[in-house]
């Protein structure tokens, strides 16, 4: 096409245009001043927010709190008090006499921390694997891991319930091992977590790996003093979430315990005995109680380790 | 991945520069054009990833292959017995007949299951209208609703949070709390919060307005969506404020120096930087929102907003509901939605490929 | 980091030796020859039982051990509902991880027996040795051995167990003694209300006659002494706490079809124009603001507006007596009969979880334990024991006719307006109601008609009440029920 | 620009309880930087000159002290109202923007200023015979593409072309356009094409805005102020949308003034603004008036146009549509500098920005940022490290150590006169070599040799003398005096140069270094050095300030 016009440096237009910050024509005073304003007025906003929302967030567990120290007739009375006019700290002595808080615990404890530690394991192994080591199909063999992803959970139940029956781990015989191994094994797999390690070994440089090789450090040498001390923070939060995982899961664990001994604590704590049988009804004031028991640990573990969770997590978003 | 592109660009170019683009996108088509530019068309079959590029370990691929599969071992045992069989199982009862589970036995194989909760056949003379009219539409109005939803909250939260020193431990730890509790115990106090005479109702003055119990579809879903996003929230801001505390700080002392507004930072800057952790989260997210059915059971303790309805049915909470009578029309359901999912992945991450930046 | 990783590992440790520490369940071994059995046997027993009845069921099992010393019990306390125990025990079928006594509604037994799993008792009922005699077959209340016997397929499956069923509760300070006969002359043969009159309480009556002129007789009362709480969000004449039982009731009383077992399978008969018109009644009713369920309530317990006084009348479940009392607003309770449609026929059902008794690849020993506990847990001594203690019914008509019981459920010596008085009430009262129960069939998918015909109830009541809409919310609830056959 | 800095003090606070010090970066600075030189910051890492530079942007404020931008103080301004380019060390390009786009990117915040003159609608008929390979699509493209070009937007045009056998009638609608900014069309439109006939109408579309600011006295003296104010507000209540200001008060001497400010008024307005003041008996003393401007973004034209004119003033035109990821560390630089300078700053800041290029690069780039700066004239300030690269393109340095500048000079003078013996050591490569030496009756001594006689009356006392590895020339007459002796331990081949290893016991290192050209034949062993006046700088022992000799 022809070019009718050419601007070339030559014969350009001479822009005649200033070029100005919108504010230009007032004082540097007057900038500074509408600046220092603007900076409180925005910090004061800012605040404004966050405490709106953390209000909106802690709303519930404020209501928690409260209703786990009404008794039932205020919970379920028409008109909603913000704190309960008898304290009824009852529900709580109630549900450490009607539960072997001790035994229930201390199944938690273990199961979370094998779980954990199982996890943490077949974790560190695969997404070394996938990470750093080539071999023919990884990346199809990594889309079905993330494909397992995609099926819901309840449609499994059935299906691991009838291997883990035949591994003997259920049933009347069942010891408390049995159990132990029941409620463990299954869940030492995790595709979420290992492609979150995935990713941050894949950050770990390359040259890393290549001086490790030159100094005849075998993989496995490698992995364990280099790739692991330096993700050390992605596996802290990865073991603490997971740890969470099994303090919270209830399905699973009540399906394949029959004898209460062996229970969890969210299964003793989320039972039939805050439900009245004869009329289905809930006495709530004891089940938020028992909530607020379980929640209660998780909380303060989170308190104790946001710092390594906010530097593990963190990281989870970076391409791989 | 395969990813067919073309790009086309007239430009003066000299051959030097040329032969480094070839170099990195592969075939190269020159032709002039009547400016006496030079047309360039890249025609590539797939852009190479560089990181699949790094030297030296490619060498080690033979070496190397027997080891990794040693090093998948305990997974892939573990995987295949509780993950894959469980999930080729799901699809073979998919394609029974009356699959009983106790009694393992089934009349056949069949496509019905499919065409009988999608309503197209019958069941016992009555028609499966539920999935199409509810459990489909609502789960994703609520995967379409809630994600986007959440991940924007989550991200002004994180930004703001990012913004403040003062009391920003204890903000973090606020905003973490959902995290910690059960779905059902925290489902039970919004819905006493929702209570035609509960905290909102009285709060915005709305007399015995109905959210939960006896409340129409539309209107449910409001306090269902807040739930949803409530409960997804904290895990969101970890992500998105440890990823805004990875941002280098010289992008925004170089925006201040340009003299960029602070929406522009945020949407110029910031949401681009965090692009990778926002896919994350959305393909996480939309998957998790997928599988939604946990926080109806908590909500209204059951599948509609008064018994025997259906309304607030979820494609998961169909499956949840026929799993141990109608495990075929279950199975067939999981199946459906794991093919949804699949897709709908799928497509995410090929749109992401040109929004995020690593 | 170290320190906190070493603390964790510690706490680990002292929690296996916590967990290990817990309750260890020796079995018995050795053959002991007293008893029926002569084998050592285990049995397992599931039940959701709440925490005041364990210490009474536990009593029975310790009881039972000395005189079958053969027979462990592991009894075990699930949680949750019974559909959600139903879920476990199915699963549990897959891994042998099942109870041999398992506590449930006839739905879930009807599903076990789908399974091929449950027992049938007939054999062990009618056995001579450790059968019920003929004493026990006529003591033991005719309508819960008929549950029994309700099901797809002939013979006994379930026993009778933690059994409830359904009274009228009524605020006697207002209606005891009130004179409506200026209102309508023919209400109670212009008497004033007295607990007859409430005993043999129609549909019709209730509606026709009591409800308008109760309204009358409110309008002429100052503003400050009404008897119905116009003003509130929910309130009524009359109450019904279960939508489903009471749709099923009126279908049984009025004789129109709800459900039927044909041909071995479940059949869905509720859509029927008599029941439509029976809803429309209702429904009318319900707009006049004579009636309400816990479905139209906006889902809550009809039972808490009537401790409020906003309701006169609340029917409820003879297992959840308490909740129609609230210290918090005290008043004379009076306990009657449901209204009826035809008080020559009356008819109120029998709810409640039964027991049903579990194959183990037919290991006759576990059978015949269970049966024995069974039959022991429920004698006359022990039934007596429970129906007293435990909030539920007396499965044997002995049960209401021995001292003990009348004695337990005196009101003599108890003060007014407390819970005891109204819970000893609603217990004497219940021999009453025991010969006009019945039950409908269960098969699998009865419990989603259950749950249809409630839903339906309450969309009914809260709907506009047109043919066309009624037409449709019966045929839509009839559809989703059939899904589930 | 110019830049003063005054007294400027930056310190860090520290952490008592973490017993950290607090951390004077920056300690009473003192610096005028003309407008338009090149000023580079020297010093060793640590030396405050990066935070010098940061507080010079705003993004770090000073603890203490001024910065000036002209005649503006500056110095808690924020960073974004400063109106500077700043190239960062490590660029700070956005990762994910083309090169286009991170040049771009900043004049998308910026505003053109539009003044309000008068404005006209225009009406213009054109009418051109098509020629051979015209095409109306072409023609039509190419007016919009000068219609933006000038700085109309689409509002303000429009554009009909009406082709009759092989003429064109082009009519252009110009709506409230700027006199000039028509001329420029004017003026251009006929580079697109020969017309064969023109046809303009004028009419005038808006009148010009001013603002005014008007003061003067009351006759009489007023008691209410406030009241008054209130007064003459409602007098002048028929322009109260542009009224900015009105104040009545009383001065120190007791005399009512006024103020009244008015933005956007046209000329009828002033008048009676004017008149009503008059008719209040107000006396106007002082009357400001001036064109009154209004503010509009850049159209995409225009920041094309601009980007495309600094891109290739720094050659990178060719890389517009990569991402910065794709770029070398030298062309990264130097998008890093189109994109300060895209907004065309009154003052650009430079940090550090050739630490991370290699060293033939470094090289190329230096020379490059000298030819930029030297073609815009922006005062430039430049930090660095490296002596050699501030010598070369600076044309003054500030040499800083310890967060106290040491001398400010020209490249040359810094190296030629230091002021003190951090500054002679720091720039010159090799070093400087330091020995330990005395003054004595006025003569220099190295040992007992003497090398130097001044005729200014020096107190005797221990010095330091530091000579340039060029300061020596061999010593070829043995009977020379002021001569330094040696032990010649090695020589290096420098090519043009030869170096020289001399051991020397008063030297503050084991040896020094002498660099002397290759013509002079070196041999090992002992040699015998003539130090170069103008080479040998003396400073004293303790405060290691320089000790003039002449």
């Amino acid at each position: 096409m022809k070019e009718y016009i050419n601007f070339t440096k030559e014969n350009t237009l001479e822009n005649n245009i200033v070029l100005v910050i919108k504010e230009g024509n007032k004082s540097v005073e007057l900038l500074k001043r509408a600046d220092k304003a603007r900076k409180i007025v925005s910090m004061i906003i800012v605040y404004i927010l966050l405490a709106i929302m953390a209000l909106v967030v802690i709303f519930p567990f404020y209501w928690m709190l409260i209703t786990s120290l009404k008794n039932n007739n205020e919970i379920l009375s028409s008109t909603q008090t913000f704190f309960p006019s008898v304290v009824m700290w009852s529900n709580y002595v109630y549900v450490f006499q009607v539960f072997d808080f001790f035994t229930y615990m201390g199944n938690t404890i273990v199961v979370a921390i094998f779980s954990t530690i199982g996890t943490l394991i077949t974790t560190i192994f695969a997404a070394f694997a996938f990470a750093r080591l080539n071999f023919k199909g990884r990346e199809a063999l990594f889309a079905v891991f993330l494909m397992t992803m995609m099926i819901p959970g309840e449609m499994m139940v059935i299906s691991n319930y009838i291997t883990v029956a035949s591994f003997g781990w259920i049933g009347e015989n069942a010891t408390r091992m049995d159990a132990y191994l029941a409620m463990i094994i299954p869940f030492w797999v995790s595709v979420f977590y290992i492609y979150l390690l995935r990713q941050n070994f894949k950050q770990i440089p390359n040259e890393l790996y290549l001086a490790s090789k030159v100094d005849g450090k075998s993989d496995w040498n490698f992995l364990w003093h280099v790739m692991v001390p330096l993700a050390a923070p992605t596996l802290i939060s990865i073991a603490i979430l997971k740890f969470m995982g099994t303090w919270n899961s209830y399905v699973w664990p009540n399906l394949v315990t029959t004898k209460s001994e062996f229970r969890l604590i969210s299964n003793g704590l989320r039972g039939s005995s805050f439900t009245d049988p004869e009329a289905g009804r809930i006495e709530y004031g004891y089940q938020m109680a028992a909530t607020v028991l379980v929640t209660v640990p998780l909380f303060l573990l989170f308190i104790f380790f946001r710092k390594y969770i906010m530097r593990g997590v963190g990281r989870a978003g970076i391409k791989g | 991945m395969l990813n067919i592109f073309k790009k086309r660009t007239t430009s003066k170019k000299y051959a030097s520069e040329l032969t480094f683009e070839s170099a990195r996108y592969g075939e190269l088509k020159v032709g002039h054009n009547d400016k006496a530019n030079v047309d360039v068309e890249v025609v590539s079959r797939h852009k190479v990833d560089p990181e699949y590029r790094v030297g030296g370990v490619l060498d080690q691929e033979q070496r190397n292959n027997w080891k990794a599969w040693l090093y998948l071992a305990p997974v892939l045992i573990l995987m295949a017995v509780f993950l894959i069989y469980p999930l080729i199982d799901t699809i073979i009862i998919a394609f029974m007949r009356n699959y009983n589970y106790v009694k393992g036995t089934f009349d056949g194989f069949t496509f019905d299951n499919f065409g009988a909760i999608l309503g197209l056949t019958t069941i016992n003379g009555a028609t499966e209208t539920r999935v199409v009219q509810y459990a489909l539409p609502n789960t994703f109005i609520l995967v379409f609703i809630t994600v986007p939803v959440s991940i924007a909250i989550a991200l002004i939260i994180s930004v703001l949070l990012n913004s403040i020193k003062f009391l920003q431990k204890i903000f973090q730890v606020v905003f973490f709390l959902p995290y910690v509790t059960n779905t059902i115990a925290i489902g039970m106090v919004f819905s006493v919060i929702f209570d035609s005479n509960g905290l909102i109702n009285y709060i915005f003055n709305l007399g015995d307005f109905k959210w939960i119990y006896g409340a129409s579809r539309a209107v449910a879903m409001i306090p269902l969506c807040l739930y949803i996003v409530w409960s997804a929230l904290p895990f969101k801001i970890l992500i998105l404020l440890s990823g805004l505390q990875g941002i280098d700080k010289q992008y925004y002392d170089a925006a201040k120096i340009d003299s960029t507004p602070k929406w522009k930072v945020l949407t110029k800057i910031t949401i681009p930087a965090l692009s990778p952790q926002i896919l994350y989260l959305m393909v996480t997210s939309f998957i998790g929102a997928f599988k939604e059915y946990a926080s109806i059971v908590g909500l209204f303790g059951q599948a509609g907003t008064t018994q025997g309805s259906y309304e607030l049915y979820t494609i998961v909470y169909y499956i949840y509901d026929n799993l141990n009578t109608n495990t075929s029309f279950a199975a067939a359901a999981a199946v459906l939605l794991f093919c949804i999912i699949l897709v709908f992945t799928f497509f995410q991450l090929r749109v992401s490929k040109k929004r995020v930046y690593y | 980091m170290k320190k906190k990783m070493l603390c964790l590992m510690s706490l680990a440790g002292i929690a296996m030796v916590l967990a290990s520490c817990g309750g260890t369940n020796k079995p018995t071994t050795g053959n002991d020859t007293t008893g029926i059995l002569k084998t050592p046997t285990t049995i397992t027993l599931w039940s959701i039982t709440g925490q005041n009845n364990r210490p009474q069921l536990e009593s029975y099992i310790t009881a039972f051990k000395e005189i079958e010393p053969n027979i462990t019990i592991n009894n075990v306390y699930q949680s949750g509902s019974y559909n959600d125990l139903e879920g476990m025990v199915s699963k549990g079928f897959l891994g042998d991880n099942y109870p041999d006594i398992v506590q449930g509604y006839p739905d879930n037994v009807a599903n076990y027996i789908d399974y091929g799993k449950a027992v049938k008792l007939d054999d062990y009922i009618n056995n001579t040795e450790y059968g019920w005699n003929e004493f026990d077959k006529s003591d033991i209340i005719a309508a819960f051995q008929d549950e029994g016997k309700e099901y797809t397929v002939s013979g006994t499956y379930s026993v009778p167990y933690s059994k409830s069923t359904e009274e009228m509760f009524y605020n006697a300070d207002v209606l005891i003694g009130l004179d409506l006969s200026k209102q309508d002359k023919e209400i109670n043969g212009g008497a004033p209300l007295n607990a007859a009159y409430f005993d043999t309480l129609t549909w019709d009556e209730l509606f026709d006659h009591l409800c308008p002129a109760i309204e009358a007789y409110n309008a002429t009362l100052p503003t400050d002494q009404k008897i119905l709480k116009t003003d509130q969000a929910y309130h009524s004449i009359f109450a019904y706490d279960s939508d489903d039982n009471l749709f099923i009731t009126l279908a049984k009383q009025y004789g129109y079809g709800y459900t039927s077992v044909v041909n071995g399978a479940g059949s869905v008969d509720f859509n029927n124009d008599g029941m439509k018109s029976v809803m429309k009644r209702f429904k009318t009713a319900y707009d006049k603001g004579y009636f309400l369920t816990k479905g139209s309530a906006g889902g809550n317990y009809t039972n808490t507006y009537f401790t409020l006084q906003n309701t006169l009348f609340s029917v409820g479940s003879t297992g959840g007596v308490k909740y129609q009392f609230d210290a918090a607003h005290p008043m004379n309770v009076g306990v009657a009969r449901i209204p009826q449609a035809d008080t020559k026929s009356p008819w109120t059902i029998n709810q409640g979880p039964s027991l049903c008794i579990l194959d183990h690849n037919g290991d006759e020993n576990r059978k015949l334990a269970s049966w024995l506990f069974y039959k022991y847990m429920t004698n006359t001594t022990n039934s007596l024991d429970w129906a007293i203690n435990s909030g539920y019914m007396g499965i044997r008509n002995s049960n209401y006719e021995s001292d003990e019981y009348k004695e337990a459920t005196s009101i003599e010596g108890k003060q007014e307006k407390t819970l005891d008085i109204l819970m000893a009430k609603s217990a004497s009262y219940l021999p009453k109601i025991t010969p006009n129960m019945y039950v409908s069939p269960a098969f699998k998918g009865s419990s989603q008609c259950r749950t249809q015909v409630g839903g339906l109830f309450t969309a009914v009541l809260t709907s506009d009440g047109t043919d066309a809409t009624i037409n449709d919310l019966f045929s839509k609830a009839e559809s989703t029920a059939k899904l589930a056959l | 620009m110019e830049i003063k800095l005054k007294n400027l003090t930056k310190v860090f606070p520290g952490n008592p309880k973490k017993h950290i010090r607090d951390t004077v970066a920056v300690n009473n600075l003192n610096i005028d930087i003309p407008d338009g030189q090149l000023v580079g910051l020297l010093g060793p890492s640590g030396c405050g000159k990066s935070t010098t530079l940061y507080m010079l942007s705003g993004l770090q404020l000073p603890t203490s002290g001024e910065v000036w931008f002209g005649d503006e103080e500056v110095t808690n301004l924020s960073p974004e109202k400063r109106g500077i380019g700043l190239v960062f060390q490590n660029y700070a390009l956005y990762p994910h923007m083309t090169i286009y786009k991170n040049v771009e990117f900043p004049l998308t915040n910026l505003k053109v200023e539009v003044p309000l003159v008068c404005f006209y609608d225009y009406v213009i008929t054109y009418t051109y015979k098509m020629e051979k390979d015209d095409n109306v699509e072409g023609i039509k493209r190419s007016i919009i593409t000068l219609l933006s070009k000038v700085g109309f937007d689409k509002k303000q045009y429009k554009l009909t072309i009406e082709d009759k056998d092989g003429i064109l009638n082009i009519i252009i609608n110009l709506y409230s356009v700027n006199e000039k900014n028509y001329d420029l069309f004017d003026k251009n439109f006929g580079r697109i094409i020969k017309v064969a006939s023109k046809d303009a109408k004028k009419t005038q579309a808006s009148d010009a805005l001013y603002d005014v600011t008007i003061r003067g006295t009351y006759g009489e003296n007023v008691a209410d102020e406030v009241g008054e104010t209130k007064a003459l507000k409602a007098k002048l209540h028929d322009f109260k949308k542009n009224l900015s200001e009105v104040k009545v008060y009383n001065d120190l001497k007791g005399v009512t003034n006024y103020l009244v400010i008015i933005n956007k008024v046209t000329d009828k307005e002033i008048d009676a603004i004017k008149a009503q003041l008059t008719s209040l008996n107000l006396k106007v003393v002082t009357f400001k008036k001036d064109v009154a401007v209004t503010y509009r973004k850049l159209n995409k034209v225009e920041r094309s146009d601009i980007v495309h004119d600094v891109a290739r003033l720094v050659q990178i035109e060719e890389y517009l549509e990569r991402k910065p990821s794709q770029l070398s560390g030298g062309q990264q630089q130097r998008v890093a500098i189109a994109r300060a300078l895209v907004k065309k700053p009154k003052v650009l800041l430079l940090d550090e920005p050739l630490s991370n290029l290699d060293a033939r690069l470094r090289l190329q780039t230096r020379e490059e940022i000298r030819r930029i700066q030297h073609n815009t004239g922006i005062t430039t300030v430049f930090v660095t490290h490296d002596q050699e690269e501030a010598m070369s393109i600076c044309d003054l340095i500030v040499v800083m150590k310890n967060g106290i500048q040491q001398q400010i000079d020209a490249p040359q003078k810094v190296y030629n006169d230091p002021k003190n013996l951090f500054v002679a050591q720091f720039l010159g490569n090799p070093p400087i070599n330091v020995f330990n030496g005395k003054i004595k009756g006025k003569g220099v001594f190295i040992g007992d040799e003497c090398i130097y006689k001044t005729k200014k009356d020096i107190k005797d006392q221990d010095v330091y003398v530091a000579i340039r590895p060029e300061g020596f020339t061999l010593n070829k007459d043995k009977d020379t005096k002021n001569t330094l002796t040696g032990d010649a331990e090695m020589i290096q081949v420098l090519g043009r140069d030869l170096s020289i290893i001399v051991n020397n016991p008063e030297c503050l290192k084991p040896n020094f270094k002498v660099i002397i050209t290759n013509e002079s034949d070196a041999i090992k062993g002992k040699v015998s050095l003539v130090v170069k006046p103008n080479k040998l700088f003396v400073f004293d022992k303790t405060t290691e300030e320089r000790i003039y000799l002449d």
